[in-house]
């Protein structure tokens, strides 16, 4: 390679840097380094003068690469690689000193700074005469995205897709779309219709052009990368079962949950004690109208107890968000079809936090719902009461809040039911590539920063399957994951940085660390040549599979083991 | 005068290069004895990096990644941790003293944190005097 | 052994008054508030949780709802709206128709027309016993009512006399059986500790300690209440001792013993004071424990203002000579105080006896649980042990 | 089909005319019987039952605020008639937008819907309108951000106007976030930074919504510029003017807990990165540019300009987010927990910059002292990086929330906040104990209630019972309460008390709700377009809601409601569908598109 040709230029930034540090100094050893044509120093290099000056010197001298020694690359690398491109210079060819917040402004003693400086620069120097020039790529993004599951987070996706403007495919595993609010009749704490909530999305979801709905389908295989995936779905919607294959762009997994088993705890003797129903069973009684007991009468005391399955310790660590809230819903609607039933509720902590659910908890006790406290990890006992009681069953708790030893009478027994991963989850995660928490819910990429997306390029999670959640946050989930891609869709083509990793085919081994290593799964192994390869477009530059590769067969552009080899000796010598 | 270390850092782009940027931006002055390379993440140091520093006369390397749990790439910090006592283990055998090489967790608000690392590494070092694997390294780097 | 939750509670206790308890969601700020709130006796939320879940055999044991003297500190901070103070008043109605063995506070505080219906009755007995001595026994002359020119005084002070002290041990009976409950309740109870007879002299002098001074409402924020009531009462308690021993002087002139008179002015001035302090108060609402006011508080001022200015006319339409006049004041004052004695061992007013005693009661357990447990941890939850 | 139409009330203040809206359902078609239940009705299930049976009615429609409250005693009723009890129908007033009593058209035109048997929002579709492809977003904290960098990132055009210097809003505050204890700043400064340089995005900082004038698709917004007085283009925040600056006045950034400059920035990742000048302080400002002025001598770049004057700007845009967030409650309403009277007495924000590793005291957890302040020559409780650690610290929840004499609603963070609290004492001083009083540990999100477990492993006392009152007994505080699972009363002496502060909607929200015509609800945040089904939508067309102006939430719900919206937005440009306003609909209108859509309802079926 032809001997660089390297512009230094150094930043007092007023006099920020060279109240410290001797930039005079600095230039004077920059001049004698190997390759270095011209070094200058400025006062302010991010001005619109600093950056002419450097589009100039590039002309003046046919500069090749070009160092600036000035504040932070987290502050001015953007402003100094477009300074080079609009030079003509490829943007890669140029690497900063920071000699501001790691020099001058964290230092005193003026000759330790300025020969820091001095260090910091020649690192700069020696690595930029290694740096490569990088193009970005850029891959075709396919407009249509694949819903998995048709519930409301799975409807609502749709939708949003959908009246974006872009072709969505949703697939349902089973014989109808509305998931299992389909099986709830009103909705805390408003008490509004759960069915016609679904109604209007769903007739909107038929009758939209843009989305093409599979029942009784099921995906089977996911391949390709972000923008470009192919899916095989199975499906019996309609004649005989077929699998079909199409090209879609992104995917939003949308696959709900299922309700615990409440035969698990025994001591609550479900399936045993004919009137012990769980939620969803006392929701199809109250669709029905059929407020009573399984002889036809209506119950004189009902109770309900919250968190079965929930924050305890043999079952689910994890509180399942919505049963307090529907708990306090039940209780209305008993009240409302058997005005003079007494009601109990048996619950651990009151977990009313929503929009007007404090309100919802205090009309409860305005109806004279019994709230009555157990603690956590500890179950109430329910059994038959002696023939002559006045009532069916008795339940026995610590009450917490009289610290009194209680049997609490009830005819009717209402669980509520918990929520927890479906039983293919698992097989869910490893189709599409995401990855499980210890519950089997998906695992979103940052909770806080990015709380749709997966670790896994084009993949979004919504709703209950990434963890219990009551509808409005469902909703507003499943919009989320439909705006990222909507955005991403918008913007036509995907553009990848320059900055990915690479693998040289003939120096690799094909050992297949790498490709465990990748957080992104952005390293796809081809079984043919025996030989791993990075999918650019999935690739975030974190280099971990190149300091892992014992053969050094993976490069991290821009960041080659050369580059920071030549940067240490640069710092040392 | 008394012997004055020569540290280098590895600092990972998110966490630990923001934290020492934020050092400055505060103002949180420490020792002038470290010199800072940064890198994507702290799971991109391989062990030659450091092995190199040292052969070419570092006293001492400091490699900073984010927090565990924090990492950009969910767990480039982990496989970091993880390769870190092997490398140890090598250069104890090069009989490298356990203070000269560090693993730290700094975030990006833990500008203090930095200087507080930086200032008390530099003690260590300055303590230990000048490293005396210089030359037994780069023999062996010679070799390869 | 498990306690069986009574969800029918609630609705019966709402009729004494207590129709706010069910928004309680227990934040426990009223018991940290209350300045009587000290253990073993937690007030006024552990008595709310026993009404919230009937538990009524705990809720008859408690002393609590008679320590508290209802200065409304609980209820004005509740975050609520569960009216902490107004629920122990209620608790001190029901505790008053437990004690009582006759059933018939039960029936006054459940409904006010049963209870102005009894008392008209007895006004009526009073007007027709009396009216038949006067004409039978006594002077049968109207006109006179004391013994003036020799004249046979319509209803002479002696068989008044006799009168009165019949009627005031026969309610003194039903008052000491409520009494011997109220004990057998709250000292037998399950969480009560045995206590030493011993124990019981050792700290009997706190009756009459609490009866004459109820010095603890002095604790209280707002001391005015207390000073009212301290008024109301020595009021009452000079009256009784006047008419019980003095009744003669009292009912004919001044000429026989003027001091018994004066005495009798200061009793009114108490009297009147305080009645028409706790009557603003109830009209106006101002404070939160007149915010609320049962049937039965109103029977009770009705009553008592009627007494104390049928009392004062009579006083007069004597002084000034109307014999006619004054005679028949008095059957209507008799017709007043008359029935408002029967109340007395039934309602509001018995107070007087249980208050002082709960506070007694109330000593005797913290001393023999904490001689028990001292240098222990809980010493509640112990007592709930015992 | 034979319908039976009931109307009830639950909330006592009966906004609805519910005999108006009787009389208009009688004279709909196939509307065979009209009752007013009244407010709060005593339901007989027999009698309704019978009702039933004689009119041989099939479908009920229940109307009112919540009929909800009624449904099942309806649904028996009709189940005991042998009808369907699929067959009764809801229609809320409260859940479609007939909210006060001007509301009465779309009260009627809910019930005709009901009694055709359509849903509402089905029927009552916002008509699609052109939008311009402009947006504005008012407010920059997370919920702002996000949404506009989603919106930016699709290559549309943003607005983000920021009434404060910086953007970042509270969350820029924060030193770690629950429950994964990751730092705010880690998040956020890299999300500041994009909104700081995305070429879509134009930045307002210092400006407030002066005036919205247009409609759906095409408003025209008035902002108010308040004077930087200092070019942020050109400045590089070298701090020189702040050093020769001689006014320091309290930090509103660090909660009052330290001082700042007239001239100032106010935190060093504030974006934008340049500093500006508090007119309030500044003595050349406020003496008219007759004294001081030494900044401007000083400023090596010469881009300090005092003389700048406010200025408004006028933006066309088709949507407008609103993502104006929260306040605190004001914690001195509580006089009983002594805060503004007891130096150490502390609300969880300003906690918050005191754990902050770059907050005042550098991260360090310290009791305020005495100090005679040089300026007002007078003793001051002052907090300071040295200052003594306390020994033992309380965590108070539902300060404010939770309460009918405050707020009556649930702040929905603050029990997590308290935890997190909670965690950081124990770590930074392991030697102090940490007590925390609650009512329902509310710890219902991904994670949480494992965070809570450990927390309580790590030590910290959790006391069940809110606390009554803060005192003091010769010098030091003490916490009364009750522990109620334990069945005591407690009295623990403590050296520092955190006050978990509930949030209120923040100020100027109802002034902005007028000027956008959007509901607000009883607590004062914005009311969304439907509970369940549209979160993030208002009744006005293109006006949308994310994160805490519409009601508490945390991070992850805000950052998600903040994307949704962007959905809606990029959608609502795309197809202009659902942009017009829902009060645009006419009653006929509405019952038109209902029996349509009956019509077509009957033919698929």
């Amino acid at each position: 390679m032809a001997e660089p040709k390297i512009g230094v230029f150094i930043c007092s930034c007023g006099t920020n840097i060279s109240h410290v540090v001797d930039t005079e100094a600095v230039r004077e050893q920059a001049l004698v380094l190997p390759g270095v044509e011209t070094a200058r120093t400025y006062r302010y290099m991010c001005s619109n003068p600093g950056q002419e000056m450097i589009g100039a010197a590039v002309r003046e001298h046919g500069l090749d690469r070009v160092v600036v020694a000035a504040c932070s690359p987290r502050m001015h690398e953007r402003t100094f690689r477009g300074a080079c491109r609009a030079a003509g210079l490829n943007p890669y060819l140029f690497e900063m000193a920071n000699i501001r917040e790691q020099c001058s402004w964290v230092h005193a003693d003026r000759p330790a700074a300025t020969l820091k400086a001095t260090a910091l620069t020649r690192a700069a120097v020696f690595r930029v005469a290694r740096n490569e020039p990088l193009d970005g790529l850029t891959a075709e993004m396919c407009p249509t995205t694949l819903v998995l599951g048709g519930g409301i987070a799975g409807l609502t996706a749709a939708l949003e897709l959908a009246e974006g403007g872009y072709p969505v495919v949703l697939v349902e595993r089973s014989d109808r779309l509305g998931g299992n609010l389909a099986r709830v009749d009103l909705t805390a704490p408003y008490l509004d219709s759960a069915r016609d909530l679904l109604t209007e999305r769903i007739t909107r979801v038929r009758r939209h052009h843009n989305i093409t709905v599979m029942l009784h389908s099921q995906l089977k295989a996911l391949s390709g990368f972000v923008g470009n995936f192919t899916a095989t779905v199975q499906t019996a919607d309609g004649e005989a079962p077929r699998t079909i294959a199409f090209r879609l762009g992104n995917v939003v997994v949308a696959t709900g949950y299922r309700e615990f088993d409440a035969s698990r705890i025994t001591h609550y003797g479900w399936g045993k004690l004919p009137n012990v129903v769980t939620s969803f069973e006392f929701e199809r009684m109250l669709r029905s109208g059929r407020i009573e007991t399984k002889d036809g009468r209506p119950p004189r005391y009902a109770a309900i107890i919250h968190c079965v399955g929930s924050r305890s310790r043999e079952f689910h660590g994890y509180c399942s968000r919505v049963c307090c809230m529907t708990a306090l819903k039940y209780a209305q609607e008993i009240k409302s079809a058997v005005p003079d039933c007494y009601v109990s509720d048996l619950y651990i902590d009151m977990h009313a936090f929503g929009k007007g659910c404090e309100d919802f908890y205090k009309r409860g006790s305005e109806a004279k719902t019994l709230f009555l406290m157990y603690g956590k990890n500890e179950h109430p006992v329910i059994r038959r009461a002696p023939p002559g009681d006045d009532c069916e069953m008795l339940i026995e708790v610590d009450e917490q809040l009289s610290g009194e030893r209680i049997e609490i009478p009830a005819d009717l027994v209402v669980l509520m039911v918990g929520m927890e991963a479906r039983e293919d989850s698992a097989e869910v995660a490893h189709l599409v590539n995401i990855s499980q928490d210890k519950d089997g819910w998906f695992i979103e990429s940052h909770p806080k920063l990015d709380p749709v997306a997966t670790t896994t390029e084009g993949i979004y999670i919504a709703g209950t399957c990434a963890a219990p959640k009551d509808i409005p946050d469902t909703v507003a989930q499943a919009r989320a994951a439909a705006g990222r891609i909507l955005a991403r869709i918008a913007r036509g083509r995907i553009e990848i940085d320059g900055v990915f990793a690479e693998v040289h085919e003939e120096r690799c081994s094909g050992c297949r660390i790498c490709n465990e290593l990748c957080p992104y799964s952005a390293i796809e192994f081809d079984s043919e040549k025996r030989r791993s390869h990075v999918i650019a477009a999935a690739c975030k530059a974190c280099g971990a599979c190149a300091a892992a590769c014992p053969s050094g067969a993976v490069k991290a552009r821009h960041f080659t083991s050369e580059q920071v080899l030549a940067q240490v000796e640069g710092l040392l010598s | 005068m008394s012997h004055e270390p020569q540290i280098v850092g590895f600092l990972c782009n998110w966490c630990s290069y923001a934290g020492a940027d934020l050092a400055g931006t505060s103002r949180i002055p420490y020792p002038p004895n470290i010199r800072v390379i940064r890198v994507m993440c702290s799971a991109r140091i391989e062990p030659e990096f450091v092995v190199e520093a040292l052969a070419r006369g570092a006293d001492g390397v400091l490699v900073c990644g984010c927090h565990p749990g924090d990492c950009h790439y969910s767990e480039g910090n982990y496989k970091a941790m993880r390769r870190f006592p092997l490398l140890k283990q090598v250069l104890e055998a090069y009989g490298v003293e356990n203070e000269r090489v560090r693993l730290e967790w700094v975030s990006a608000s833990e500008g203090q944190r930095f200087a507080e690392i930086v200032a008390e590494m530099t003690e260590r070092l300055r303590a230990l005097g000048p490293s005396r694997v210089k030359a037994a390294l780069q023999a062996d780097m010679l070799e390869r | 052994m498990a306690v069986r939750v009574n969800p029918k509670l609630i609705t019966e206790l709402a009729k004494y008054g207590a129709d706010d308890v069910q928004n309680c969601y227990h934040c426990g700020n009223c018991s940290a508030t209350c300045p009587f709130s000290k253990e073993p006796f937690v007030i006024p939320r552990r008595s709310m949780r026993y009404l919230q879940m009937g538990l009524e055999k705990s809720l008859r044991g408690d002393l609590e709802p008679w320590l508290c003297y209802y200065c409304g500190e609980c209820s004005e901070q509740c975050p609520r709206g569960a009216e902490p103070g107004e629920t122990m008043m209620s608790l001190r109605r029901w505790l008053t128709s437990r004690y009582d063995f006759t059933g018939l506070a039960g029936l006054f505080y459940r409904s006010t027309r049963a209870e102005i219906a009894a008392l008209v009755l007895v006004a009526l007995l009073t007007a027709a016993g009396l009216l038949a001595y006067g004409y039978i026994w006594g002077g049968g002359d109207l006109s006179a009512f004391d013994g003036g020119e020799g004249r046979r005084p319509f209803l002479p002070a002696s068989a008044i006399h006799v009168f009165d002290w019949a009627l005031g041990l026969g309610f003194l009976a039903v008052l000491l059986v409520n009494v011997a409950r109220m004990w057998h309740f709250t000292m037998r109870s399950r969480r009560s500790p045995r206590v030493s007879a011993a124990a019981y002299l050792k700290h009997a002098v706190l009756l009459p300690v609490h009866f004459f001074s109820q010095k603890r409402w002095a604790e209280c924020k707002e001391t005015t209440p207390w000073k009212m009531h301290l008024g109301l009462m020595l009021g009452y308690v000079t009256m009784l001792v006047l008419v019980m021993f003095f009744l003669e002087p009292l009912q004919h002139g001044p000429g026989i013993r003027w001091e018994v008179h004066a005495f009798g002015y200061l009793a009114t001035a108490g009297l009147l004071a305080g009645t028409i302090y706790a009557l603003r108060g109830r009209l106006r609402k101002s404070r939160s424990s007149h915010r609320h006011s049962h049937g039965t508080d109103w029977v009770f001022l009705g009553l008592l203002l009627a007494v104390v200015a049928t009392g004062v006319v009579l006083h007069l339409t004597h002084r000034l000579g109307y014999g006619t006049a004054a005679n028949v004041t008095y059957l209507v004052h008799m017709m007043a105080v008359v029935p408002w004695l029967a109340r007395y061992p039934f309602t509001k007013w018995s107070h007087l006896v249980y208050r002082p005693l709960a506070m007694y009661f109330a000593a005797l357990q913290s001393e023999a649980l904490t001689s028990r447990v001292r240098g222990q941890e809980q010493p509640a939850a112990l007592a709930r042990a015992a | 089909m034979r319908v039976g139409v009931y109307l009830g009330q639950v909330r006592g203040s009966s906004v609805i005319d519910l005999d108006a809206v009787a009389n208009y359902a009688r004279n709909l078609a196939d509307v065979e019987l009209v009752r007013v239940l009244g407010l709060r009705p005593k339901l007989d299930p027999h009698r309704i039952r019978d009702e039933i049976r004689e009119a041989r009615l099939e479908r009920l429609v229940l109307a009112g605020d919540s009929p909800g409250y009624f449904k099942p005693a309806f649904t028996n009723a009709l189940a005991a008639a042998h009808g369907n009890p699929e067959e009764v129908r809801l229609a809320s007033f409260r859940e479609h937008g007939a909210t006060d009593r001007e509301r009465l058209e779309r009260a009627k035109s809910i019930v005709a819907c009901a009694v055709l048997g359509v849903p509402f929002p089905l029927v009552a579709e916002k008509e699609a309108r052109v939008v311009n492809p402009a947006t504005l977003v008012i407010g920059a904290g997370i919920a702002g951000i996000q949404t506009a960098l989603e919106i930016a990132d699709a290559g549309r055009q943003v607005y983000l106007v920021e009434r404060s210097p910086t953007i970042g809003g509270h969350m820029a505050m924060f030193d770690k976030t629950f429950p994964t204890l990751d730092c705010a700043a880690c998040i956020l400064t890299p999300k500041m930074v994009a909104v700081g340089d995305h070429e879509r995005i134009e930045l307002f900082t210092n400006a407030e919504v002066a005036e919205v004038c247009g409609g759906p698709g095409a408003y025209t917004v008035q902002i108010r510029q308040r004077a930087r007085r200092v070019d942020a283009e050109a400045c590089v925040s070298c701090n020189v003017c702040t050093d020769i600056c001689p006014i320091s006045v309290w930090s509103e950034f660090d909660c009052h807990l330290t001082h700042r400059k007239a001239i100032y920035i106010p935190f060093p990742q504030a974006v934008p990165n340049a500093y500006m000048v508090d007119p309030e302080a500044c003595t050349w400002v406020t003496s008219g540019g007759k004294k001081c002025g030494a900044c401007l001598k000083k400023c090596p770049k010469d881009c300090i300009h005092l003389e700048e004057e406010d200025r408004t700007v006028d933006l066309d845009v088709g949507s407008i987010v609103l993502a104006t967030g929260y306040e605190l409650f004001d914690a001195r309403r509580v006089e009983r927990y002594g805060y503004g009277r007891l130096p150490n007495v502390l609300t969880s924000l300003e906690f918050e910059r005191m754990t902050n590793a770059s907050g005042p005291t550098g991260g360090r957890i310290v009791l305020k002292t005495k100090k005679l302040d040089k300026r007002s020559k007078q003793e001051d409780w002052v907090i300071e990086p040295s200052g003594p650690a306390p020994q033992s610290v309380a965590i108070i929840h539902c300060v404010g929330s939770r309460d009918a004499n405050y707020n009556p609603y649930c702040s929905r963070v603050c029990c997590m906040y308290s935890l997190k609290f909670a965690h950081l004492v124990r770590e930074k001083l392991p030697q102090a104990a940490c007590h925390e009083f609650y009512i329902d540990m509310r710890a219902f999100g991904k994670g949480y209630e494992e965070f809570m477990e450990r927390i309580k492993a790590e030590g910290t006392r959790v006391v069940r019972g809110r606390t009554a009152q803060v005192t003091t007994e010769n010098g030091r505080m003490v916490v009364k309460g009750e522990d109620i699972l334990h069945d005591r009363l407690v009295e623990i002496p403590v050296d520092m008390v955190i006050l978990a502060v509930g949030v209120v909607a923040a100020s100027g929200t109802q002034e902005l709700a007028r000027q956008l015509m959007v509901p607000r609800d009883e607590d004062g945040w914005f009311s969304e377009l439907n509970y369940n089904g549209d979160p993030t939508l208002t009744e006005r067309g293109g006006v949308y809601v994310a994160g805490m102006c519409q009601g508490p939430k945390d991070i992850p719900d805000t950052v998600a409601q903040a994307s949704a919206v962007a959905a809606g937005v990029l959608h609502g440009i795309a197809s202009g569908r659902g942009s017009g306003d829902l009060s645009a609909l006419s009653l006929n209108e509405i019952e038109t598109r209902a029996r349509e859509l009956r019509a077509s309802q009957l033919a698929s079926s």
